[in-house]
């Protein structure tokens, strides 16, 4: 089977997933003809009919909201969320309503509902539409939260994402949607998807990211190779849970961590992983585990996007200050 | 500041106004087939087509509805309950819906909806876990086709519009099946129409035609705030501006909010979409036991109201038509005692829930993650088990 | 699965039915003032209260702005912006409205009101800086009475709302004054009326009969869906709902839509509370330059359109009567000209933002950790100057 | 004057900021003539009328959304949100529109907007009655968020987060609003809002908490000393920005810091507490920062809130942890 790009392989991973249970459906704004901005339901209305892939109004608190309803009566709902800053009007929902109906129930109504959303920066956009919201969701108790990082994981994980049984904020890094090509052998047995994995290995340090950063983080590593440092990447995959066992054995052994997201530092994903991390790696720890993220600011305009993210140089930076201490 | 007549000018027509919360007319628009004092009117588009049996059954319905909110209400305070949302007053409201649903429909309640889950055959003890602080609702909502009880205000509108969307799916909307054909209804309050959330629904009922029934009980208040701070045009026309009917029936009255509620629902079987069904009617207690609503409003308006008793009116017809005699009602009273006792005696035993327990009910495949937060704080806990020892 | 009739039953009024993005009829309670054909019609409740000097003043607004669009349309294409919203086709409904404000109203603008920034003075190349990345809007809000650019559909209809009670307890409401008493406007799309923000704006806006004009451009598309997602009822008709008045004026014909803003300006001015203006028209180009319609629409629509063209209606009755004659043209176009090199020159000429300066917007009291952020960042900055050096 | 409770300085306070300043507007469900929910705003709309004292519609995205317009008019609104986990509907123009209109603008758009949230369990109330979402807002660029955790700070913190030209995040422990009486000085000078405060001074240990937190680490700090073990207590009053200086200097001199919240720990104020302890006291560290908190499931039924939720027992069961290592 022929490469295929991040975007591709989505789409291809949403129709088998349709094709595999006749209970999935695709609702979102513009997923229907015109296939979604990204094209990631491209063709899916055509071949599946209007009542599994839905053109929704345009209003997100209801596109959430009726897919609770939908799962109730037994569908298994795939919502599109256009651009990771149009979450937030379906904020209430994800956080009151389908993080909290299985506890609520205490098991009795089951929240099976993939939530994808296009995240991060770095492709030239306007306001809202370069945002990594995560952090939020993976504080939420109830949801699951994962991100791919590639095409073949896009593949797999879109796919394990909706056949799972509780509800998954599953994050697709839009920067990388048409970036790289990559050959998926369809036959293959996928990874889990609530865990990490070690995608470099190295001795000398840790480096820990997830989604668009993960390919920022292969090329620090490999231009460090050049000065003899030995770095081990690892692509988290999954937010929330957090998969502790690959990241705690590679701490213990590099002794140094970094972590780096587009979020912001301030609370974002590299806060919990250096808690958990130096609680339990302390005594293994030959520096704090150093933090390379967004800054405490808003999005900044498009034009600077790219000295306001963190890139190679900023992750050498905290390699660097990391191997310092 | 606020102009509370809506000019027409050159815009359009002259809107109705709202009446407000003081008022317990329910205008010309009020469809009635039960007065206050217990005659039976007819009405050109809707009628009661059930018999006096039936009556009599909504009538026992009602009180025992009433009994059940009157012993919540007192072990709210003996303590045994946190809190309660009281429905007095709002029986017939409830009871006329309920009673015009059918087994495959499905029920998508706010926090208050005590008659309709009767209705639906819900363990009224059920319904006190809540309130009382031991489950956030422990009945199975695909048991009774009853959802489970919904806090935040107007969230379940959205899930009962998507549910219906999932029966249209299902095929099981305009078949002619009555067996299979079925409906969806929202409950909700004149508070809630003013959230985003509830006029998503709408929109999205709208859009797909789904079919849900929007049952707004009217009872005046959001907490404090009276029906003009929501709306200053009556809360049924609401839905004239999405494009699907609206009307308002007499909250008070049980067979004209039957029959209404009746004709609502199989619209939706049929495949002719959403209506919202505005009951008019008053909360006449508190918003929940917590509540204090002599600090908002005035006495007499409850009195005006207690004129209006969803129950009285029918016993009044009931007994004037000589339809129930003394020894009935005595029975009737017999059962809604035995009722109050098991319900005191089934509150009082409700065990308190483990708190480990709490771990396995977040998800339907534990986190590993999860299952070592239960385990080490079991482990704390039995720790001061053994201090004790 | 769509039922599109709204069945009347026993339910209330039989409502109007939605054309569709189809259908370039805007229906009998359309006001029209002048024809696509160019002519001059009468309408009972609204007429044109100004001179054939003030159209021929509409007409150049309408060219100029037509001319903004395509060189940024032109600019994107040869990377200068990253987008484009363009506006192409509602230049009259943007006009129109724009002419009707005074001074002292108050603009929210959806991110595709080039026409109504024209009017209100904001120098056209600031528009260009949110669409390039250099900034978000770099105009000041309170030096034309004209805010920001907002991208979160239907979030600033409640800013509007809020504003215009501010308007009202600053006592600039129905004084009679008309340098003194002031009116709000939000612009929204078809596509945002679903949005619960816009529907919990409406509802604001009547309860406190707040002093806002709700002005929906009806460009039939949001995005790639056509308005019967949204409703399936003609869209003014939502405000009736709502409690306050509606209207349709087609957006293609700017003395109508003119005129019926400017009375629904004064009557919020006056006191008598919100109205939505349902402004009928066509979005003839894409979304934006990223979006390709033609996976979704059809070129026949779009045919059927340009034969409302706004501008060319008007050109039709400035030269029928002999209100314009060649070198008058000429020189609007020699106008237009200058106008697309200075927005050709001053884009490239736009200067880059400072990534520094970030860190300087985000509070009116920077924080001593942004602070921080911002000078390590700044030495981490200059180390790659030193290097190079 | 008389000693108060947290719920009436509250009232105390929002009446002074309400004197003292005309365009000072408060706004929320039944915060008129009920004076809501706890009675925070009682008597305001009797005194300031109700275009001061606003009853808005029950629509939290309207209540904050209209609170913005207002602030462009010149206004300075006080929204109520009636409880924790109602603050969601309003969640999109918090973190959309309240955060980023002064970035947007590059200034010339200020939103001196004071957003008061009762937060916090413990009162034995229903579903979303019990949230602590502080979390999600200390991690948006823009707001600036404050909790107080006693009737004089209250009274101070109030007044100064509405004179403050920034929208502040105000959260209240509901559970103390009744709590406990304190006098209060009006002619004293308050110390600044965005500064931490040690509340009790230590060797041992630094214990680091807020709200409604502050009391039961005072309380297991008083217990601890019982046993010879010296521990100081800060409480941080201020969320975002955190004022690191106390923190530092004081786990540089105890060389242990455990930080107790009511929110889920997994991502809550701890993780990046922890993370920046670790950063900035290394080497003074003797035991990694450990986090008492709820756990990472939705906060339960009130008959199991007291287990549920951190008390005396598991901040000295942290304690002993750190001291252990
Ligand atoms: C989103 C949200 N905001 C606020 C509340 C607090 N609250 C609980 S009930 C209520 C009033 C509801 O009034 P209404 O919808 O008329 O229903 P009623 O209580 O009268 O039956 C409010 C404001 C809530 N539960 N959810
Ligand atoms: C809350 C939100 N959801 C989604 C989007 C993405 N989006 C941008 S424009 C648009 C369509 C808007 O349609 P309409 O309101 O009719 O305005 P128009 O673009 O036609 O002028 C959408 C879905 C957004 N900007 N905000
Ligand atoms: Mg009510
Ligand atoms: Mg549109």
């Amino acid at each position: 089977m022929s490469k295929m790009t991040l975007a591709k392989a989505l789409n291809a991973g949403l129709r088998k997933a349709m094709e595999d249970d006749p209970k999935v459906l695709v609702t979102g704004e513009d997923v229907g003809k015109l296939g979604g901005v990204f094209r990631i339901t491209d063709g899916l209305q055509k071949d599946f009919g209007e009542d599994r892939v839905i053109d929704s109004p345009l209003a997100e608190s209801g596109i959430i909201g009726t897919a609770v309803g939908l799962a109730m009566r037994g569908y298994r709902p795939v919502c599109e969320i256009q651009f990771d800053g149009f979450v937030y009007p379906g904020y209430d929902q994800i956080v009151s309503q389908v993080a909290k109906i299985h506890f609520r129930s205490q098991g009795k109504v089951p929240m099976p509902m993939v939530i994808r959303i296009p995240f991060g920066g770095g492709i030239g956009a306007v306001e809202h539409h370069s945002e990594s919201p995560e952090a939020q969701f993976a504080h939420t108790p109830g949801l699951k939260v994962v991100a791919c990082s590639n095409p073949v994981d896009g593949y797999w994980m879109i796919q394990q994402a909706i056949a799972h049984d509780d509800p998954v904020i599953f994050l697709e890094p839009k920067r990388q949607y048409h970036a790289d090509k990559a050959e998926i052998d369809q036959s293959a047995t996928p990874d889990p998807l609530f865990a990490s994995r070690v995608v470099r290995s190295g001795d000398d340090l840790t480096l820990l990211s997830y989604g668009p950063m993960v390919k920022v983080c292969l090329a620090s590593a490999e231009a460090a190779s050049t000065e003899g440092r030995s770095i081990e990447v690892i692509d988290l995959r999954t937010l929330s849970p957090l998969d502790m066992g690959p990241v705690v054995e590679s701490v213990r052994r590099t002794g140094r961590a970094v972590v780096a997201h587009e979020a912001h530092v301030n609370l974002g994903m590299g806060s919990e992983l250096a808690a958990r991390i130096t609680e339990e790696c302390f005594y293994s720890l030959q520096a704090p585990v150093l933090r390379v993220g967004g800054f405490d600011t808003p999005y900044p305009p498009a034009r600077v996007e790219e000295e306001w993210l963190p890139d190679l140089d900023r992750v050498l930076d905290a390699v660097d200050r990391s191997l310092g201490f | 500041m606020q102009n509370k007549d809506v000019i027409a000018s050159d815009f359009g027509p002259q809107l109705m106004q709202g009446r407000g919360a003081g008022a317990t007319d329910g205008g010309p628009e009020l469809i009635q087939l039960l007065t206050p004092e217990g005659e039976r009117v007819e009405h050109p588009a809707f009628s009661f087509d059930l018999d006096d049996e039936a009556i009599k059954g909504f009538y026992r319905d009602m009180v025992l509805t009433r009994r059940i909110d009157v012993e919540a209400t007192a072990l709210q305070r003996h303590g045994e309950l946190g809190i309660w949302a009281q429905l007095l007053g709002q029986e017939a409201a409830q009871i006329g819906s309920g009673r015009a649903l059918l087994p495959q429909d499905f029920v998508f309640p706010t926090y208050r909806e005590h008659g309709v889950a009767w209705c639906r055959g819900v363990d009224p003890l059920k319904l006190l876990g809540l309130f009382r602080g031991v489950d956030q609702g422990s009945w199975d909502p695909h048991e009774n086709n009853f959802g489970l009880y919904t806090i935040v205000i107007g969230a379940q509108t959205l899930h009962a519009t998507g549910y219906a969307m999932g029966v249209q799916r299902d095929g099981h909307v305009g078949t002619g099946d009555p067996e299979r054909d079925a409906a969806v209804v929202a409950y909700f309050g004149d508070g809630a129409s003013s959230q985003g959330d509830v006029n998503e629904a709408f929109i999205f009922a709208a859009s797909y035609n789904a079919p849900v029934v929007f049952f707004c009980q009217n009872n005046q208040w959001a907490i404090s705030e009276p029906i003009e701070r929501q709306s200053r045009i009556p809360l049924y026309q609401r839905a004239l501006g999405f494009g699907f009917p609206g009307v308002r029936v007499d909250g008070n009255d049980v067979l004209a909010t039957y029959a209404v509620t009746k004709a609502a629902l199989q619209r939706a079987r049929d495949g002719q979409g959403p209506t919202f069904v505005e009951a008019y009617t008053y909360r006449m207690g508190a918003h929940t036991t917590t509540d204090d609503p002599t600090r908002y409003r005035l006495s007499d308006d409850l009195e005006r109201w207690k004129l209006r008793d969803p129950i009285q009116r029918v016993k009044v017809y009931l007994q004037r038509n000589g339809l129930v005699d003394k020894s009935w009602l005595e029975e009737l009273d017999a059962e809604a005692e035995k009722l109050g006792e098991r319900l005191r005696e089934g509150c009082r035993g409700m065990p308190d829930p483990e708190v480990l327990d709490i771990f396995g009910h977040v998800f339907a495949e534990q986190t590993e993650e999860l299952a070592r937060q239960q385990a080490e704080f079991g482990d704390y806990l039995s720790s001061f088990e053994e201090a004790r020892a």
